[in-house]
């Protein structure tokens, strides 16, 4: 939960009770780095867009910060939205995939139907976490992506999900402590019949799995766009740590 | 103007011998040339037949490109001429006069568009020389056959029709009016005086809107040169440029315009004693009786009765005390529909805008909250003249303490109007300027980017800023009255991220002034279509080109003033005003106009006589001579769009510059050599 | 009326009540549902953050089994109760219909296991169905309890009108509304129809255990906000919301103060009580709590039951 | 004229467009820079009324592949209604067209306002599509691919032999 922690300080709308202190425990400066040009990769947006439908439209962001002011998880995040498209344009690419706001997305979908120039920000925030994904920069600090991993797995084997198998995996792989919190909701859960441990599956699991496979061995949808920065070195990275 | 006209001292080059082609090829600097190979064009059309003459020049539509024509033709190298450069719509009058100089028929010529058809729209240089080649060839092969046609003159009726009388119609009016020129102005609405009558100060240098307009107004309402149509609309356009035939249909007052004197008795003494429906004047804010005059210094200052409200037309049972307060026994409740019928030379379209529905917006909600109001409302409401005399006050009478300017409503947004404004950022300074002025209230502006280029606009932002006027770069969320602390408690709060500060904040307000976008007329198409005219992808009406061209439409004759045309401020809608009446002026004081050769005619040896192109004609230009069973055009009449031609069974109409030898030429040419 | 019915794995696990309604409703209103044979998981909004394709892939099987369900030329209707598989489905389906790059990867890898998907399934939802297959008259009706005086707040999340809006207002929508007035049930205004409830974030996980703080927040502004209105109960259409809505209530109170305790149910489980259904068979005693203002059959709903009884003799 | 077997086949196309819209349109295309296939050849007409079925026609039998017709929209033609009138004329033709085993494809009737300039592009490169993939068109009746006469002939010594006259 470091991460989290660290954000959470942030908040700008009228927080939760517990979290307006008022006081700062401790001075920290305000970090505002500067970026050398040969630290972008140009080729940025052009990845993102060749990964989203409609993605292209992220070149005509006009920065009005809609996205931002409707999000609901806003609070939550290290870089607003609106910042992740300025950035991705400009390609500091770096600092756009270790930012923990594509995990923090809910997939609302609130600023993309709001948005003015009707940009796919929820899709562009999909396409960030694959990318964090492959080249492994998510944010340590936050269990979502390893629980997408998860979820992936359990459809790609059984073909449906078991709510209940899931989050106790989460749990004992992340923050094992707080299983224990939730056992009375889960008795509860079971004595009404909503929640059990047998695991739902679906018969014909060789032909989904045929299928996922088959998406793989067909013709590429496009060739993923070449142009990207050689491995550039990054002071300090945005987001998690 | 750019009509052709030949050279009277000279004598025709050449009509019955061979054609002799000259081909001329424009690089337009690198527009052209820096995608089709300029030598290879002019390599191939001195290949093709009948051409005598092939060159290359970098403009041709300056003074010694287009000598270049004139001296080929007076040397008798050539007698017909295409020129491959831009659209025709562009230079076509360009050409046609530089060969009509040549001592030729202007029509003894053709143009290729290797530029808008070519250059600009093909990715790879050979596939644009090729299709330059093509268009060439056509364009050789139709003009060989091209008669020697003169060009013909109409004159030109003295009277202007000017379609709106908001600040656009007004000037326009007045400058041709003082010019000597008769000026028909129509205005749907009861007053003239338009959008600019409601506002209360005008940007930047806050004179007070009615002061300006006021005295305009009552100069149209005197001028011997102005017959002014209020509540009257245009409902028929017949002719063409020169020569329009207009019907206009007055609605009616129940008041006789030439008795009433504007006393306003009648007001007073309505059976009604307060006024009781929405008074659209001042946008729902006020009430009025259904005897009305929308505000003091309309002009006519005529009453109105309106039959909807009205109890006599309603019931037929009112003692219509109205009647007994006339002095001069103006009301006539018998009053139907008239209808007027006038001949003019020229057309200035100054119908304006409409204000954008901020209930399309239903995050800002507009409509559902009452303290959300539109730009419109709060220039009602801070008006001296409006619904509150000039207070700016909530529905509920208290002054605001916050108040919140939302920018950019309805503009530069995909989902309504991708365009901006233009005026919203001044004018959202502006009311910033007065609700604090007047109400001592906090303002915040939410804006994306501040947009102020204009005489005086940037220093106008500075001072709002120096006023201490909150300025959030952010469009604005969501508006909501969901508190979530307790000063948000009972009031509406605006919900946006502030970008510079990097920070989505809450801003709880009293009151939100939503800065509405200017939008197209919602009629804008029926007038369009009414004038023959066209309108942009966003229902503006499209002027003839975007910088040389800025108050003409493709129909001549047809000019734009203001918002008509797309948004626009006042300054910019006089000027627009002043340059639409000044090319009326140009075209009705020449008295004459130059028109298209292109009508058609039939020729009587072939025509069998079916009459399938009387019916068909739009124009009623073809008559039957029942005797000789042969049908004859009217070229007076004949605008040249060739139904008749197209649908002759026997092919005895034909259309001059359209036969169908030049268009089997034509079909050959593009295909010939590809 | 019968209808293809894709339930998804929420309707299957917690949304047990879920399913169990709108069987229930349906079957008294007439129309039935037929659950596709061997469905799989729609893929949630997790998939598409790993794998995309793979994710339309995965609804496109379930289109292809929707499909073999087709008479003739006619399209399929597939119906779902949950708002997050209808966003997953639709999306599929969208990006299919285009034709482009994607979907020929996708025809091709149906094709490689045998499947094949004509682009003749409409995706429906279950409100969606409600509302404009059996229609608000017919519902009306059909009431034999009117739920006068209730005062609902009806929740319709974020799936349901986002990022596309197919059978209803994308910024205000109002079908849940109108249902809840065609049982007599009084639908409170508030501007929080489509606001995120952070349930569905995760990926399915109702324990919001990835980010408990987030979800416990927006959860409480909605639960609260409703309260200030003066709703009795928050009506949802999907499992996720509903659970997420209901299960943390007591820690969103530990967490942010202002008691809340509210009554979050299934639209169809009102509208099964409206009908006259059973407790039992609308799953109202898995619900962690329920607790409606008490009616009173004989003051309240008799007048109004003996007239849409006299309606409902058809 | 090559068909040359080395080279793929590349479709010519006849547009007819009206000189009120669908030209306009075309050269807001061009002021707008939007790039679009070559392969269409545009011939200004006033309206799309003046359009004679023989012009398709001929356009066909001299090689074209595809013949384009743009007018107004329904309702803003500048002469009132010609524009009704290419569609009465476009669809008896379309029915002599398919009688002659030409497919519905290669001949199109497009209403493109003038401020729709994004359309001819669209259509162009739809249509110059669509023929590429039907192929090159092969008639019954020999083309004329030789070079024509250098002073062409009177029309009525072309009228096609591949069909009659057509009447509205």
């Amino acid at each position: 939960m470091g991460a989290l922690a660290q954000v959470a300080t942030e908040p700008t709308q009228a927080a939760p009770a517990k979290r307006v202190t008022g006081k700062r425990k401790k001075w920290r400066p305000v970090k505002i780095p500067s970026r050398f040009e040969a630290l972008l990769d140009p080729g940025f947006a052009a990845e993102i867009a060749a990964d989203v439908p409609d993605g292209e439209d992220l070149r005509a962001c006009i920065q009005c910060g809609t996205c931002a002011g409707t999000c609901p998880m806003i609070l939550y995040m290290d870089l607003a939205p609106r910042r992740i498209i300025g950035m991705i344009r400009e390609g500091a690419r770096d600092d756009v995939v270790h930012s923990t706001t594509p995990w923090v997305c809910a997939s609302c979908y609130s600023c993309t139907v709001e948005c003015p120039k009707q940009i796919p920000i929820t899709g562009i925030m999909h396409a960030l976490r694959r990318i964090a994904l492959r080249e492994k920069t998510y944010p340590r600090g936050l269990p979502v992506p390893l629980m997408e991993r998860e979820f992936v797995n359990v459809i790609e084997k059984r073909g449906r999900s078991t709510e209940s198998w899931i989050a106790m995996k989460m749990y004992v792989r992340t923050e094992p402590t707080q299983l224990l919190r939730h056992i009375p909701l889960g008795l509860r859960l079971m004595r009404r019949g909503r929640m059990g441990f047998g695991r739902e599956s679906i018969r014909d699991r060789a032909q989904l799995r045929a299928l996922l496979r088959a998406v793989d061995e067909q013709p590429r949808k496009s060739a993923a766009p070449t142009s990207r920065a050689p491995g550039v070195p990054t002071p300090g990275t945005g987001g998690a740590s | 103007m750019l009509e052709p006209e030949m050279d009277p001292t000279s004598q025709p080059v050449s009509t019955n011998g061979g054609p002799k082609v000259g081909v001329y090829v424009c690089h337009c600097g690198l527009n052209i040339a820096g995608k089709v190979d300029v030598q290879a064009v002019v390599g191939f059309a001195s290949t093709l037949p009948n051409v005598t003459v092939a060159r290359d020049y970098k403009f041709m539509c300056s003074d010694p490109g287009q000598d270049l024509i004139e001296q080929d033709l007076r040397a008798g190298l050539v007698n017909r001429v295409v020129v491959a450069s831009c659209s025709p719509l562009m230079h076509e009058a360009t050409f046609r006069r530089a060969t009509a100089k040549g001592g030729t028929s202007p029509y003894h010529f053709q143009m290729a568009s290797i530029r808008e058809h070519v250059s600009w729209v093909t990715a790879d240089g050979d596939d644009a020389t090729q299709k330059a080649n093509a268009l060439v060839a056509a364009a050789v092969r139709r003009v060989a056959l091209h008669e020697f046609l003169e060009p013909r003159q109409a004159s030109v009726r003295p009277d202007v029709m000017v379609v709106g009388a908001g600040i656009a119609g007004i000037h326009a009016a007045l400058t041709l009016a003082d010019a000597g020129k008769h000026v028909y102005l129509v205005e749907r609405e009861t007053t003239i005086g338009g959008h600019m009558a409601k506002f209360d100060k005008t940007f930047p240098t806050l004179d007070c809107s009615a002061c300006i307009l006021t005295p305009k107004m009552s100069q149209v309402r005197s001028h011997p040169n102005i017959t002014l149509w209020t509540y009257s609309d245009v409902v028929a356009v017949e002719g063409f440029t020169g020569d329009f035939k207009v019907r206009v249909r007055h609605r009616p007052r129940y008041v006789r315009e030439d008795l009433c004197t504007g006393c306003l008795e009648c007001i007073e003494q309505c059976i009604h004693k307060q006024g009781k429906f929405e008074d659209e004047w001042n946008e729902g804010l006020g009430k009025r009786k259904p005897i009305y005059i929308p505000f003091p210094q309309a002009t006519p200052a005529v009453v109105v009765v309106d039959p909807e409200t009205c109890i006599w037309f309603k019931t037929g049972k009112c003692p219509r005390t109205c009647i007994e307060a006339c002095e001069r026994d103006a009301f006539d409740f018998e009053q139907t529909e008239t209808f007027d019928e006038v001949n003019v030379g020229a057309i200035i379209l100054a119908t304006g805008f409409k204000t954008f529905d901020a209930a399309r917006i239903p995050a800002y909600g507009y409509g559902y909250y009452p303290n959300v109001y539109t730009s419109l409302e709060v220039e009602r409401l801070l008006n001296a003249a409006g619904p509150t005399g000039g207070d700016a006050i909530l529905r509920d009478g208290t002054k605001p303490k916050t108040v919140g300017i939302i920018h950019c409503v309805g503009s530069r947004d995909e989902r309504n109007n991708a365009y901006c404004s233009k005026v919203c950022c001044m004018y959202s300074l502006k009311l910033a300027h007065l609700v604090k002025e007047r109400t001592g209230a906090d303002v915040y502006n939410f804006y994306i980017d501040m947009r102020t280029p204009g005489k005086g606009y940037e220093e106008f932002y500075d001072r709002i800023m120096k006023e201490g006027v909150h300025m959030v770069r952010g469009r604005v969320a969501e508006v909501t009255d969901q508190a979530r602390s307790p000063q948000e408690e009972g009031r509406l709060v605006i919900r946006a991220e502030d970008t510079l500060m990097g920070s989505v904040r809450r801003i709880p307000v009293d009151m939100v002034v939503l800065a509405v976008g200017m939008e197209p007329q919602p009629d804008a198409q029926d007038v369009r279509r009414l004038f023959n005219i066209s309108c942009g992808g966003e229902g503006f009406f499209t002027e003839r080109h975007p910088k040389l061209a800025p108050v003409s439409t493709f129909t001549d004759g047809v000019f734009l003033a203001g918002a008509c045309q797309g948004p626009k401020d006042i300054p910019d809608t006089v000027a627009q005003a002043g340059a639409a009446a000044a090319e009326a002026l140009a075209m009705v004081d020449r008295g004459y106009v130059m028109l298209e050769a292109n009508t058609a005619w039939i020729d009587e040896a072939t025509c069998s006589g079916c009459k399938t192109c009387v019916g068909l004609c739009p124009f009623s230009a073809i008559a039957f001579d029942e005797e000789r069973k042969k049908a004859s055009v009217n070229e007076v009449v004949c605008k040249g769009c060739g139904i008749c031609v197209g649908a002759c069974p026997s092919g005895a109409a034909q259309q001059h510059l359209f036969t169908d030898a030049q268009i089997f030429a034509e079909i050959e040419g593009v295909l010939e050599h590809v | 009326m019968r209808y293809a019915y894709y339930p998804g794995c929420s309707v299957s696990g917690t949304g047990r009540a879920y399913e169990e309604s709108l069987l229930a409703v349906l079957e008294a209103l007439g129309a039935g549902l037929d659950e596709l044979d061997d469905w799989n998981c729609c893929g949630a909004t997790a998939f598409p953050s790993v794998d995309e394709d793979k994710a339309i892939a995965l609804s496109a099987r379930n289109l292809a089994l929707a499909e073999g369900r087709a008479q003739g030329s006619e399209p399929v209707d597939l119906v779902t109760p949950c708002a997050g598989c209808f966003r997953a489905l639709l999306t599929a389906h969208g990006s299919l219909e285009e034709r482009g790059p994607v979907a020929r990867q996708i025809d091709g890898a149906l094709e490689a296991v045998g499947l094949r998907y004509d682009r003749r399934v409409r995706v429906r939802h279950a409100v969606d169905l409600l509302v404009n297959e059996i229609g608000i008259e017919a519902i009306s009706e059909a009431v034999t309890r009117p739920l006068e005086g209730l005062k609902v707040a009806c929740y319709y999340g974020c799936m349901l009108v986002r990022p596309n809006a197919t059978f209803d207002d994308q910024y205000h929508p109002t079908s849940m509304d109108r249902l809840m007035q065609a049982i007599g049930a009084e639908p409170i205004d508030w501007s929080l129809k489509t606001r995120c409830c952070g349930g569905a974030c995760y990926g399915a996980d109702p324990f919001s255990g990835t980010m408990p703080q987030a979800t416990l927040w927006l959860g409480h502004a909605l639960l609260s906000e409703a309260k200030r209105r003066g709703a009795d109960a928050v009506v949802t259409a999907c499992p996720l919301c509903q659970f997420n809505l209901e299960a943390f209530q007591e820690r969103m109170v530990r967490e942010f103060g202002h008691p809340i305790e509210m009554t979050v149910g299934y639209i169809t489980q009102l509208l099964g009580l409206a009908l006259g259904l059973d407790e039992r068979t609308l799953g109202i005693h898995r619900m962690l709590r329920w607790h409606l203002p008490e009616r009173e059959p004989a003051a309240v709903g008799a007048p109004a039951a003996a007239e849409g009884g006299g309606h409902a003799r058809t | 004229m090559s068909e040359d077997a080395s080279r793929p086949f590349e479709p010519r196309i006849v547009a007819f467009f009206c000189n009120w819209c669908t030209y306009t349109a075309a050269d807001l295309a061009g002021i707008s820079r939007m790039q679009y296939a070559p392969n269409v050849r545009v011939i200004r007409l006033m309206c799309s009324g003046r359009v004679d079925p023989q012009f398709v026609l001929s356009a066909l039998r001299e090689g074209a592949d595809g013949v384009l017709i743009g007018g107004c929209h329904p309702g803003d033609c500048h002469y009132q209604e010609g524009n009704y009138n290419a569609l009465r004329r476009f669809e008896l033709l379309r029915l002599m067209l398919r009688g002659s085993g030409i497919e519905d494809e290669r001949v199109r009737l497009e209403w493109i306002s003038a401020s729709e300039g994004d359309r001819v592009q669209k259509v162009c490169n739809e249509m110059t599509e669509q023929v590429r993939a039907l192929g090159p068109l092969r008639l019954t009746t020999p083309r004329r691919v030789e070079a024509a006469p250098t002073a062409p002939a009177a029309p009525d010594e072309r009228a096609p032999e591949l069909v009659g006259q057509v009447t509205p």
